[in-house]
């Protein structure tokens, strides 16, 4: 294994005659408030190269970009391009130094025609009929040039996912990009929509244009970079030519060497099969699928940790077992019965003793603005423990609260305190408190530590791991894999909405996962 | 031909109570489509129709009051800028307030000035504007048909309604054929993009809401000082909210906002004629459901009971940069 | 403006009352609480103002007086006043008779008026006036005006006291030319009706557009929109209640007078000087209650010959001659 | 961007800030005043002894009181479930059809028991009234601020109808139903009062007044204390989350615009019940909209509620007062008011927010927790 590079560094020694690299990003530093999600980064990124970024979700790679695209002023550090100093305040100065970025999130306007949405910001004069035949001609062009055809009158919002980013490239180069960004760009592809891009991206390296290319799938890494960079919690770590590193490197640096918190953990003993899942399709919001024909068993007295990159279909294929999000496909059997489509809502699934730890407990796990007593019984506020009669009983509401944080050691210990104003590691401890001290049969669990301080990720993989003791069946998504080493008895890996193995805690290590995470199928590789 | 005549009388009545609609309508819709949901277009043209009188009955000049109004609910206008994009408030709440204090506020200060239980002294002639009768109505107006159509509904109306007729082609051309349209339109579904687009949000937002503003003070000018002679409190009766209803009715598009404003005068126009007509067959309508058409109306569409309507995405949602 | 031509019939109505002031002047706080429309309507509120500011210029005592926006302000307003020891108090319109028929039994010893409704009640006096028989005289004038032998009128809210305006019009126009043609339309169903010079001035242009040359308002403030209209058109309006001549001279061609003024004066000036008393007054023609008016801005307009036929209408009327029939006896018009 | 703010300390945050707010609406409001040119101050004097001086100015006042309780209540129950309902006026307007319909056709019940019929159908019609906007928004996803709107001038054109074309008795020439029977009627405090030997004044405050302090103690024991309640608050401040408690966001959305219709049919127990006796035009006078003013100033509590809706109501009988007295004051002197309540407590409820923290942070040597 060939040892990481200092960040910044060129291993290709750079001749004197050549030009200056397209980017240079020194001592890059942001925070959000506590958030610190640069820490002085460099970046190197030579002219008519691809360039990757790797990284875990929340490791900062969206705000480097966010920076170079003047979107956000970094605290410190400073940016250059082509050799020059630059000041980038606005998206407007980004764009005039010849940046162009394509958001993960689309930035189109739906309703508009594809030559609108391209003409938006740049339309060439006060009226838009002579502008609109220039980029007209330039849509032509370009479209000739480098495979990128797309009708210039339709409306954006009916295209496909994958003309629809089309756009967005179509957009910078209209304005004359010569570095395009393109932030997690496959996310939301199909396989071969992500090929033509791939294609579209190699022929535009070809013509000198410098390419971002922002990913946590290592395969693309390895098919379409040139070179790599790896960031991780915020860090620049390592930047690899990309011929020179192989996947297992890459998720090393990705993953870094962290202190893995080892839990005194007996040998499982899983018994009957609790819940079982046949064939599981399950569409998100944008009606894309994203739990692709998923099985799996999951046994008492187990836990089954779901690992993945972030938006591998986990977080839907959680809900969907909640009953949050319906299912367009497969059944769901609890103790090798069929869950009736009536009971297949939160409300149902907890009376028969399944408990779910959300995600997301800011959105979703607690109501921020309530007393921490009254989040503490979201999901079971109509149990008769609150008040038998008409109206709560807000003594009992109060003790059960004061019950719970006393048995997860939620600080302040203040039931009537406010959501909101416990720490994130207190808040989830109050989520798991109150879906597990009503003793559910089945736990669905995700992302348990997520922003969590060290001393509670050790309380809260204990009681994780209590509760499997305990015979419980236990359901863990996590997108940390020293989370899911830590706690699982069993692996499977999701990768665009598939299974693409399943692993014995003890039979496997971060370079096995990382390459069934990375999409590279066991049975191809 | 006397049906006929019948219809050009009702629809050229439909046209004079239909031109504050169509102004009115018109500012919701530059409003709206940059993001900024504005159902404060009542008390604006409350605002607007007592500036204008107000000014028209000190100087004696139409002109004056028309520049009076249209300031003062640019004024009106910018403290719901000023809510809605700087302190990212709930724009409904903004535009509750702005609408009660425009409907106390002319009324007190009407009353405070002239005594006349919030009313303005009657105007005369030069601070108005008076019907303009165009070239040969007289003559060719004798010609059937065409010529009353000439006489009756095109010639013999003011200066404010053909600027208002002149205003949605206008509008069409800016909201389609500028650069300003364009991103007026596109920061009104995805603020975001345009953002990233290197356009200022806010100065598209500022813009839409001070064009708003004029607009609709137009449409106030136009109840004191063309279609009334004075300004009498609450005087635009709800006709900011039935622009409001006709914009949701013609989803946010300059054409069918007129074809909308010109529908709901009409039914204003046929509802006064119908007072107490017994109509064959049917008997008499009572006036109240005619009234209630417009609302009724834009109720069953929002519904989705026949199309849907579906507002420019961002509007009423403050634009805050997200990470 | 007051009294303008009518000096002589006002004189003769409470001359007595005037000469006889002195001997039973008492201490009087005399009020008036006015309809909805706007003390200014240039109409019928009005007229009862010039009647007050009249009364307060004769006797030297003041008055009070409030206008009301809402209808449900009227108790409370009225109780205020009477509470407040005012006595008479003058209500005008006939939206006020529910209210005033609780309150009056509340305060016996006050004295209340109402015009335009009957509220029988011991310290009531209810005005009434025989709108039918003005309305008549106007007609005869539109009639002998009238060119295009097509009129119109256009009422305020759908009632039998603005009908009774209106088959007073109708049988004065009937009475001159059998044929001639009477468009009537009300403005609407509720009180919105007294306030909307909008849709006022637009029926009063249809009823142009149909060949109307005269168009006779009784919709209290909504009726200036009727004469803007007519003004506007170069047609002729005829107003109602007050002396409505002036708001657009030479294009108004003259007003039924409904003297609202001369009751209220003289209502005041009985309380006054001790004559004041309830129960109902029916003043017509003949009471110097109505009439037609003539006067400097309406001279131009308002040929001999029509004022003539008028006249002599309106001597018939009071002699008997002629019966003008009430619409609110039986809900029907006989032309 | 802007620096994060310090969160403000509690007290600073359910007090101070909504204080100020309220105080600029009525620093303007005198502003306005001065500049009608008319003395603020005396002006405040009048208001006050007009609406506190004596017992028939607090009789008014309670009056008013009563009406603004029941709307203001109205409104902060969708405010709690994020609805904004604005057609409290057209809920209340239908509710008084209600009251009259029960109280002139269902006279043949024993007693008292048609008055207690007869507040039920007002709460029922007003209730009714404002379930369809609540179902729209529920299930068809129109926009209930839009649909109540229009909603209120469908009320207002409805009732139009009605009460000129139907319910009117006939000769009479105002639009308004025949008296109810007195057992119709929600007692008044100076008829009960009487017997017991205690002069109150004749004003029209009544027993709806009682029954509008029940229906904050009910409101606040639904939100607080109640399952229902919970669910509507959570569905308030996410819905998201609601969903994950397996609570339905569009039963709640449902069942709450319900509930607010019943409240608004308060306002027609205490105008048409408690004063009125019958069934006039536009009789709740723009009281559905104070609602909004009460709610916002009140901050969408029962205790807040029931204060503002007295400050409203010493507003409304003072500033009748004061129109009396100073007739350039006019009555609009109060929609001014209330329109300023709404645009500084509601609209531009942050606006002072910087400022204050940025004062309490220099004042105070500790950071506030």
């Amino acid at each position: 294994m060939a040892a990481p590079v200092a960040a910044g560094e060129d291993r290709v020694t750079t001749d004197a005659g050549r030009a200056p690299p397209a980017i240079e990003l020194i001592g890059i530093d942001k925070s959000f408030g506590p958030v610190h999600a640069n820490k002085n980064v460099n970046l190197r990124v030579e002219r008519g190269v691809i360039h990757g970024i790797v990284g875990e979700n929340g490791a900062g790679k969206s705000t480097l970009m966010s920076i170079l695209y003047g979107f956000y002023e970094a605290d410190a550090g400073e940016i250059r391009i082509n050799g020059e100093p630059v000041r980038i305040r606005s998206s407007k100065e980004a764009i005039s130094h010849g940046i162009g970025m394509v958001h993960q999130h689309f930035m189109l306007v739906y309703p508009l025609s594809v030559l609108d949405n391209v003409m938006l910001g740049a339309e060439g004069g006060p009226l838009l009929a002579n502008g609109a035949n220039a980029i007209r001609r330039r849509l032509a062009e370009l479209g000739k040039e480098y495979g990128l055809e797309v009708d210039p009158d339709a409306i954006v919002g009916e295209l496909s996912v994958g003309l629809q980013q089309r756009v967005e490239i179509l957009k910078a180069l209209v304005r004359g990009a010569e570095i395009l960004v393109l932030d997690e760009p496959t996310a939301v592809l199909t396989p071969a929509e992500a090929d033509q891009l791939f294609e579209m991206l190699r022929v535009l390296k070809s013509e000198n244009k410098t390419i971002i290319f922002i990913t946590h799938k290592l395969r693309e890494i390895m098919s379409l970079t040139d070179r790599v960079s790896v960031m991780r919690r915020g860090e620049m770590v390592a930047t690899f030519d990309t011929a020179r590193t192989s996947p297992p490197e890459l998720a090393d640096a990705m993953v870094g060497r962290k202190v893995i918190l080892k839990i005194d953990k007996s040998e499982a003993h899983p018994g009957r099969v609790a819940l079982e899942v046949r064939n599981l399709v399950v569409r998100d919001d944008r009606d894309v699928v994203r739990v692709n024909g998923v099985s799996f068993v999951l046994r008492e007295g187990e836990i089954l940790g779901v690992a993945g990159v972030a938006g591998n279909g986990q977080s839907e294929l959680l809900e969907a077992l909640a009953g949050i999000r319906p299912l367009s496909a497969g059944e769901i059997l609890v103790d090798g019965e069929p869950l009736p489509p009536a009971e297949h809502n939160p409300h149902a699934e907890r009376l028969i003793g399944i408990g779910h730890v959300p995600e997301d407990r800011h959105r979703v796990g607690l109501v921020m603005p309530f007393e921490a007593c009254e989040s503490a019984m979201l999901g079971f506020h109509y149990e008769t423990v609150y008040g038998r009669g008409l109206l709560y009983d807000r003594k009992a509401i109060i003790d059960d609260a004061e019950h719970k944080m006393e048995a997860f050691d939620v600080r302040p210990r203040a039931p009537l305190l406010k959501t909101a104003n416990f720490s994130g590691g207190n808040q989830q401890k109050l989520v798991l408190a109150r879906e597990i001290e009503r003793n559910p049969k089945i736990m669905l669990v995700g992302q348990p530590t997520r922003g969590v301080d060290i001393g509670a990720i050790e309380f809260i993989h204990k009681r994780i791991v209590a509760q499997r003791d305990a015979g419980k069946a236990l359901l863990l998504v996590s997108v940390e894999l020293d989370e899911i080493f830590a706690l699982s008895d069993r692996i499977i890996v999701l990768c665009g909405g598939r299974i693409t193995g399943e692993r014995r805690a003890e039979d496997t290590n971060a370079q096995d996962l990382g390459l069934l995470m990375a999409g590279v199928d066991e049975r191809a590789a | 031909m006397e049906l006929f005549d019948t219809f050009i009388q009702i629809f050229g009545s439909g046209i004079r109570l239909g031109v504050p609609l169509i102004l009115a309508c018109l500012a919701g819709l530059w409003s709206e489509r940059s993001g900024v949901v504005d159902i404060g277009l009542e008390g604006k043209m409350l605002t607007g129709a007592f500036a204008g009188a107000a000014f028209a009955t000190f100087t004696g000049s139409a002109w004056i009051g028309l520049l009076a109004g249209v300031t003062a609910t640019v004024v009106a206008s910018l403290i719901h800028g000023y809510a809605s994009i700087d302190q990212r408030a709930n724009q409904i709440v903004s535009g509750t307030a702005i609408n009660m204090v425009a409907d106390g506020l002319t009324a007190l200060i009407g009353n405070a000035i002239w005594s006349q239980g919030g009313r303005t002294p009657q105007l005369s002639d030069t601070a108005l504007f008076n019907a303009i009768t165009l070239p040969f109505a007289e003559s060719f107006g004798a010609v059937p048909i065409v010529g009353s159509i000439y006489r009756h509904l095109i010639s013999g109306h003011d200066i404010v309604t053909y600027a208002a007729f002149a205003l949605v082609p206008l509008t069409y051309w800016a909201l389609y054929s500028t650069r300003f349209g364009l991103r007026l339109r596109a920061v009104g579904e995805n603020p975001a993009a345009v953002d990233t687009a290197g356009i200022s949000v806010r100065g598209l937002r500022y813009s839409a809401v001070i064009i708003c503003g004029v607009l609709v003070g137009l449409s106030g000018v136009y109840l004191s000082l063309a279609q009334a002679a004075f300004f009498q409190p609450h005087m635009s009766a709800g006709k900011g909210f039935i622009a409001l209803a006709a914009l949701v009715f013609a989803k946010w598009r300059p054409w069918p906002a007129l074809a909308t404003c010109l529908l709901f005068g009409f039914l204003d126009a046929l509802a006064t004629r119908l007072q107490g007509v017994e109509l064959p067959a049917i008997g008499a309508i009572p006036v109240q459901a005619i009234q209630s058409l417009p609302y009724i109306l834009t109720v069953v569409l929002l519904a989705g009971f026949i199309g849907k309507a579906i507002p420019p995405r961002a509007s009423g949602i403050p634009y805050v940069k997200e990470r | 403006m007051f009294g303008r031509n009518s000096n002589i019939m006002t004189t003769a109505l409470f001359a007595g009352g005037l000469f006889t002031s002195a001997a039973y002047a008492a201490d009087i706080k005399p009020a008036i609480i006015y309809d909805l429309g706007h003390k200014f309507d240039a109409s019928f509120n009005e007229g009862v103002f010039h009647g007050a500011e009249k009364f307060k210029k004769d006797s030297g005592v003041d008055y009070r007086d409030l206008e009301i926006q809402n209808d449900a302000e009227r108790e409370q307003d009225l109780r205020k006043f009477a509470k407040a020891g005012y006595s008479p108090i003058m209500t005008v319109g006939f939206s006020w008779a529910t209210a005033l028929g609780k309150v009056a039994d509340e305060f016996p010893n006050t004295k209340f008026a109402i015009i335009d409704a009957d509220v029988d009640k011991p310290n009531v006096q209810s005005i009434k006036f025989k709108e039918q028989e003005g309305s008549f005289l106007v007609g005869v004038i539109a009639a002998k005006t009238s060119k295009t032998g097509k009129v119109g009128f256009v009422g305020g809210m759908d009632i039998p006291l603005i009908s009774a305006f209106g088959c007073g019009y109708a049988q004065g126009v009937k009475y001159v030319n059998d044929k001639d043609e009477v468009f009537a339309n009300m403005t609407g169903t509720d009180f919105h009706a007294w306030t909307d010079p909008v849709k006022g001035g637009e029926l009063a242009k249809s009823q142009m557009d149909r060949g109307a040359d005269i168009v006779y308002a009784a919709a209290g403030a909504t009726g200036q929109g009727v004469l803007k209209a007519a003004a506007d058109a170069g047609k002729l309006g005829i107003g109602v209640d007050s002396d409505q001549d002036n708001l657009f001279p030479g294009k108004v061609l003259t007003s039924m007078l409904k003297h609202v003024d001369v009751a209220t004066y003289k209502s005041f000036m009985d309380a006054k000087n001790g004559t004041w008393k309830p129960g109902l007054l029916l003043l017509g023609l003949k009471e110097g209650g109505v009439d037609y008016a003539t006067d400097e801005w309406n001279k131009s307009v308002l040929t001999p010959e029509a004022k003539a036929a008028a006249d002599a209408a309106k001597a018939d009327i009071i002699s008997g001659k002629i019966q003008v029939h009430d619409f609110r006896t039986d809900n029907k018009c006989p032309v | 961007m802007s620096s994060p703010l310090k969160p403000l300390p509690a007290w600073a945050d359910v007090a101070l800030i909504p204080l100020i707010n309220v105080a600029a609406a009525f620093v303007i409001s005198g502003f306005v005043v001065l500049a009608i040119g008319e003395n603020p101050l005396e002006a405040v004097q009048i208001l006050i002894t007009g609406a506190l001086g004596d017992l028939e100015g607090i009789g008014f006042t309670l009056y008013y009181a009563t009406s603004f309780i029941f709307t203001g209540l109205a409104v902060a129950i969708c405010f709690h479930a994020g609805l904004f309902n604005i057609g409290v006026e057209g809920q209340a307007y239908i509710a008084g059809l209600g009251a009259a319909l029960a109280a002139l056709y269902l006279g043949f019940l024993p007693g008292y028991s048609l008055v207690v019929v007869a507040i039920a159908a007002a709460a029922l019609f007003g209730a009714a009234f404002a379930a369809i906007p609540g179902y729209l928004q529920a299930k068809r996803d129109s926009h209930i601020v839009i649909t109540t709107i229009m909603f209120n001038y469908i009320a207002s054109a409805l009732m139009g109808y009605l009460l000129v074309d139907v319910l009117r008795v006939p000769g009479q020439m105002n639009a308004e139903t025949p008296g109810f029977s007195k057992y119709a009627a929600v007692p008044q405090f100076h008829e009960l009062l009487a017997p017991l030997g205690i002069q109150w004044p004749v004003t029209p405050f009544n027993l709806s007044f009682l029954l509008a302090l029940a229906a904050a103690l009910a409101v606040w024991l639904l939100i607080w204390r109640t399952r229902l309640g919970y669910e509507v608050r959570t569905v308030g401040a996410n819905a998201t989350a609601a969903i994950y408690g397996g609570i339905s966001p569009s039963r709640i959305t449902i069942i709450t615009t319900l509930l607010s219709g019943a409240l608004a049919g308060g306002l027609a127990v205490n105008v048409i019940l408690g004063q009125e006796h019958r069934l006039i035009l536009e009789f709740t006078g723009g009281f559905g909209f104070v609602g909004i003013a009460v709610a916002l100033m009140g901050r969408a509590h029962p205790v807040g509620i029931i204060l503002a809706a007295i400050l409203f109501g010493v507003l409304y009988q003072g500033g009748d007062e004061l129109a009396f007295d100073k007739p350039k004051i006019s009555r609009d002197m109060i929609v001014v008011i209330q329109g300023l309540v709404v645009l500084f407590a509601g609209a531009l409820e942050h606006m002072f927010r910087r400022p204050v923290s940025v004062l309490l942070a220099r004042r105070t040597t500790q950071p506030p927790i």
